[in-house]
């Protein structure tokens, strides 16, 4: 009996072209005006966000921070994807999630400046701290999902990684845990076509990420991770029908990462002003306005006031995480264990 | 009733399972094969496919989902199926087992226990006679134990299950059915910092963990009362219980470690250094390690002449007492 | 612009049906009658090798022993698939693939009987010795093909490994590697439908190995690992390919385990008779001699002949790995450093 | 000429590539970029892409390629980016790189050199000041070697480069900058099994390496003569110069170990159980041990308070003297 061919679908899903034109009406997702400008102000938000981080890192106010730039419709699109009883998995670089389900922006910029105190994530959000080694949380999100599903909960997890992520065992194992277990959960790879110094081309040798939803046997799909339409759309589709049991999708955003990897990083290094340009030239937050001021809901008068508003909250941020107590030394023995070992406890005084 | 190991960690599994919908069992053949080495016989017939779960082949996939599963409100446990697969393990519990109550600030903990296969002397295959309590004790953020018999091997799991940290559960896989003891039906618990001492003694105090106690014991026997022997139990490694070990040193002021993991950096090694720093002036010889050599657990042909055996251990006693 | 659609064949190739039958002509490969017969001979051989090891080890004077029965196809037809020149890289159940390498046969049972000196491989064969950690000796090989490729070596790395393995992070991690450095090596994957007591359908949700060849980018085909042509025709067009630096392939040798896992486990457990003697029916070596005898080549004496010549080499073989000297204990100690350093070479006195 | 460690590592591995075209480097972000810490500036503009290898973002895939090139006549350097992150490689270490000659009765041996920029102090993420010389030397069949200073980097990789065994190269990254020394072009080796006395001293032992040696000669300066200080570097962990260390503990009948890891079951223990074994009877006091804490080490704000300093190592001179 011959089996039927595997196919998939590696052309990339778009709505709002790099124009800022919709190119795929049948499929735009039903959003009132408030709802796109909500998109709108969140993605302005975490650019101002970022600016702000990677200045006072110039200025050794802050330490070794990931921007995001380039990358706010995959993160702000899908953060919106989700609803606030499912859980978000991040790696370094989602700042743009955080702020969209509302994390409070001085602790992030705590986090990065090197204070501990800054990941004490709110009660009502349901997120992991921000994972470092790379794919590393990807199986702790499958066993999220996973305990959702046991339990019985309504309750979807989101993962979040790199391009980079996916050469890990981390990314196989987990990935294949969850096809087998058929957990409710979403992998969303930011393919931002570079893991450091390293090229797309140079991490795998597979042309997509999403192909590699096939080794699972789960969903793959490819889109435009630079229109937040798309990505919006996509992600909601795969979270309804993770929450439906229908279980896991891999989504490949395709974007760009318009800064250096980290404040440590220096991508003249390796890459061309010509590929960076080419990328500016889809920036996904100018695409939205460009759709918004055709549509009329954008004008300067607009501009001023969300950038001023940005601002406002950025600034207030950068304030009251600056006059924020230092950490006590003798925190750094707290929650370890629930009860400190006699050994620990000894070191502990003996620190004092 | 009279029981091995397996059998009363088998059924520690049970009743925990009865008692706590959250508690569940992954590893790799555990459900209707019952485990490599039968420990979760019946579970899977008795609790099901969602409680006790065969995984894929994909030893941090058991960890890392585990980790997963704990913070989301699951009492995992996990089982690698020999200690030689526990490597590729080891990241994820250094990296975020042991650091997700830090890195959280307490809003999230990882209350698995990772069961572990310990240690040699089953004439099996290359990497299935691995002791690597030594990686695992200097890792912060999780409990190390190791039970000697089927009577603590019971209350000491069933205090690792309801430990809010994680715990690495380490299982002496050569006596899993070399011991039989009366173990209740009922409910009891070990607490996880406590040593047991086995015998009493003035001359030499003779401290092991987990398979190398039956040696010990069948050594310090054949030595017929020569010497006043006290030995040491130390089930849990860490946090371990250095008062009883420091309060039997001062007493015999001379002291054998008995490790069956490779000499250099061993576990030995700290007990010694907590020797030094507490009670250096009670010594009246060196602290004598009998170890296993800093070789790889040789194959069973040669695997005896390996492992720590009676007459290692006395030749350590008496250099201890002849010092 | 829209891409091509990735497909990939899960059609199982074959060429010797159940019934000894050719049913694919045109790819049958040439092979002289002689040819043929070694096939059988060797799998007649591996047979009988494989029943002694499971006798000797019921009695005693053996270990834990992973039986290959059902799987001499996959084996010998891949073995013979490869040259001199390239290397070898085996799990623990590829006792086939050694003999048809002419690796002593005593030696085998002299490892498997828990004597590391049975692993001293002859000069003039290029294997790794056994890899007890399931798939952990996937990348070895690959950097093995590596180190080929880089030393403009005409030589190309095969190496073996079960359905289990596919699930670790190192069989990811490297086949991943080998499509991107486009290295000489041949993966071939044994799904002999069980991983001990899991299925393959627990242990991936994909439905066949194969399709996993796409993640990496490389090429992946389906074979009748119970069909001695098919396995060789296959392998024998990968190891060209390979050769030719035209890039690795993931061959998934479709065939089933007949025996226990190892003589450590009891099938009966987890698998219905009914399944295992479904198996039977497609045994691979009643198949090669149903063709055979078809074809002329086969008949009762020659039958006794092969029987009686593999019984003689492994009576021969038993009697050697049985009366061979002890291993001396103080010799743990060799071979650990090219030179023993200072703590080693003290507990080596302590010990004497 | 004066260089820093970056460069006296990169100096070596230049010259020791152009010696032996089978040395080639892998790792992550080492080509084009240079590195993220840039001790591989340039090796690719000079090598090319086929020995100096960017890989894909994948720990086991590097060491493990690695294993296998080794065994087919390369001599690889792998590369990982971060301590933090080589855990996941301990199984291909331990399983493989230290058992490949053994398993294969010496047929195949696997001389690779892994280089892990090594220990905190950099005010670097999560994951970046991990020191895990306690599990390496722990791992038979492998060694382990730690520089101090510009001088004798280059002479104990290039030494690491021609061993025939796989050596766990820990490179003291916050160092890499601090230190400049005059380092000769030519070529020199520094033996793999001996320690060096950095200053000769009769009241007191101190044993550190790596980067904890410069903190020991600031806090030894600051005593400005009060002890006389012998300060032994050990820069080669395993095999371990074991007669320096008891010659000079002897000698003072005082010791103290610095070790920024996480005290349990460290490297420091060892050296302890080694003081105990060999020079008990010469110990006027405990040995000290001066060490991080048995907690992750805490993000850059306090991170300084978790690593050995110069405070912490005057006190525990001072104790061992007054003991
Ligand atoms: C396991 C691991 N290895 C190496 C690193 C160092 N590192 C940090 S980010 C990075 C690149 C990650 O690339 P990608 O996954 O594409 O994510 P991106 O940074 O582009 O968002 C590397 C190599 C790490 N953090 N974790
Ligand atoms: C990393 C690792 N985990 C677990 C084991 C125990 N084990 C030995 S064989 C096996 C199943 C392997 O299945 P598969 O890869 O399909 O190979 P097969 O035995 O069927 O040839 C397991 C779990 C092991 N040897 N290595
Ligand atoms: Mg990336
Ligand atoms: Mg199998």
């Amino acid at each position: 009996m011959p089996k039927d061919d595997i196919k998939i679908d590696l052309d990339i899903f778009q709505i709002l072209n790099e124009d800022g034109k919709i190119v795929n009406t049948k499929e735009m997702p039903q959003l009132k005006n408030d709802d796109i400008k909500r998109m709108y102000e969140l993605m302005v938000l975490a650019r101002v966000f970022d600016d702000t981080a990677l200045k006072l890192q110039r200025e050794g106010r802050m330490l070794t921070y990931a921007s995001l730039q380039g990358q706010e419709a995959a993160q702000i699109g899908s953060a919106l994807a989700f609803q606030k009883n499912d859980w978000f998995v991040p790696s370094y670089r989602e700042n743009g999630v955080f702020i969209t389900v509302n994390y409070p922006l001085d602790m992030l910029y705590q986090y990065w400046a090197g204070d501990e105190r800054g990941m004490k994530i709110p009660d009502d959000i349901n997120a992991l701290p921000v994972a470092i080694p790379v794919g590393s949380q990807i199986p702790h999100a499958v066993g999220i999902a996973w305990a959702n599903k046991l339990m019985g909960r309504d309750s979807v997890a989101v993962v979040y990684f790199g391009d980079g992520a996916t050469s890990k065992g981390d990314f196989h194992e987990g990935a294949n845990f969850a096809g087998v277990f058929q957990v409710p959960c979403v992998f969303i790879c930011q393919n931002n076509q570079w893991a450091i110094s390293v090229p797309f081309k140079k991490q795998t040798h597979a042309e997509t990420v999403a192909q590699k939803a096939i080794a699972y046997g789960i969903e793959g799909v490819r889109v435009d991770g630079n229109d937040v339409f798309a990505v919006f759309k996509i992600v909601k589709d795969a979270v309804a029908k993770a929450r439906a049991g229908k279980g896991p999708t891999l989504i490949e955003c395709v974007t760009y990462r318009l800064q250096h990897h980290t404040t440590a990083d220096d991508w003249t290094k390796y890459r061309t002003p010509e590929e960076v340009d080419m990328w500016k030239r889809k920036d996904p937050i100018a695409r939205l306005k460009k759709y918004m001021e055709d549509e009329g809901i954008w004008n300067e008068a607009y501009e001023m006031q969300v950038l001023n508003d940005a601002k406002a909250k950025v600034s207030e941020a950068t304030k009251k995480f600056e006059s924020a107590e230092p950490p006590k030394p003798i925190d750094m023995f707290t929650n370890v264990y629930e009860e400190l070992p006699p050994e620990i406890e000894e070191q502990r005084k003996d620190f004092e | 009733m009279k029981m091995n190991l397996v059998q009363a960690i088998g059924l520690a599994l049970t009743q925990e399972m009865e008692n706590d919908p959250s508690v569940i069992l992954l590893g790799e053949d555990i459900g209707e094969d019952g485990g490599v080495f039968r420990v979760t016989e019946g579970l899977w017939q008795q609790f099901g496919d969602n409680r006790v779960i065969d995984t894929p082949l994909a030893e941090v996939g058991i960890i890392a989902t585990s980790i997963g599963l704990a913070i989301a409100g699951m009492k995992p446990i996990p089982e690698v199926q020999f200690d030689g697969f526990s490597l590729p393990m080891l990241d994820q519990i250094y990296n975020h087992a042991g650091r997700m109550r830090k890195r959280s600030q307490g809003k999230y903990h990882v209350p698995l226990v990772f069961r572990v296969p310990h240690g040699g002397g089953i004439r099996a295959l290359e990497h299935h006679s691995e002791s690597l309590e030594a990686f695992f004790t200097h890792i912060p953020g999780i409990k190390v134990v190791t039970p000697s018999g089927p009577y603590n091997a019971k209350g000491l799991l069933v205090s690792s299950i309801r430990d809010p940290d994680p715990v690495v559960f380490l299982e002496p896989k050569r006596i899993y059915r070399a011991i039989k003891e009366e173990v209740p039906e009922e409910e009891y618990t070990i607490p996880l910092n406590k040593a047991e001492i086995r015998q009493e003694g003035s001359d030499v105090t003779v401290i092991a963990w987990g398979a190398m106690q039956k040696i010990v014991k069948e050594a310090v026997e054949k030595l017929a009362g020569k010497y006043s022997v006290e030995i040491l139990d130390l089930l849990t490694l860490y946090p371990v219980d250095r008062n009883t070990i420091i309060d039997s040193v001062k007493k015999t002021g001379r002291c054998v470690v008995v490790q069956e993991a490779p000499r250099t950096c061993g576990y030995g090694a700290e007990l010694i250094a907590t020797i030094n720093d507490k009670a250096l002036l009670s010594l009246e010889a060196p602290v004598q390690r009998v170890t296993g050599y800093d070789i790889p657990v040789p194959l069973p042909k040669l695997e005896n002449y390996y492992i720590p055996d009676v007459t290692r251990i006395n030749k350590a006693i008496e250099a201890a007492m002849s010092f």
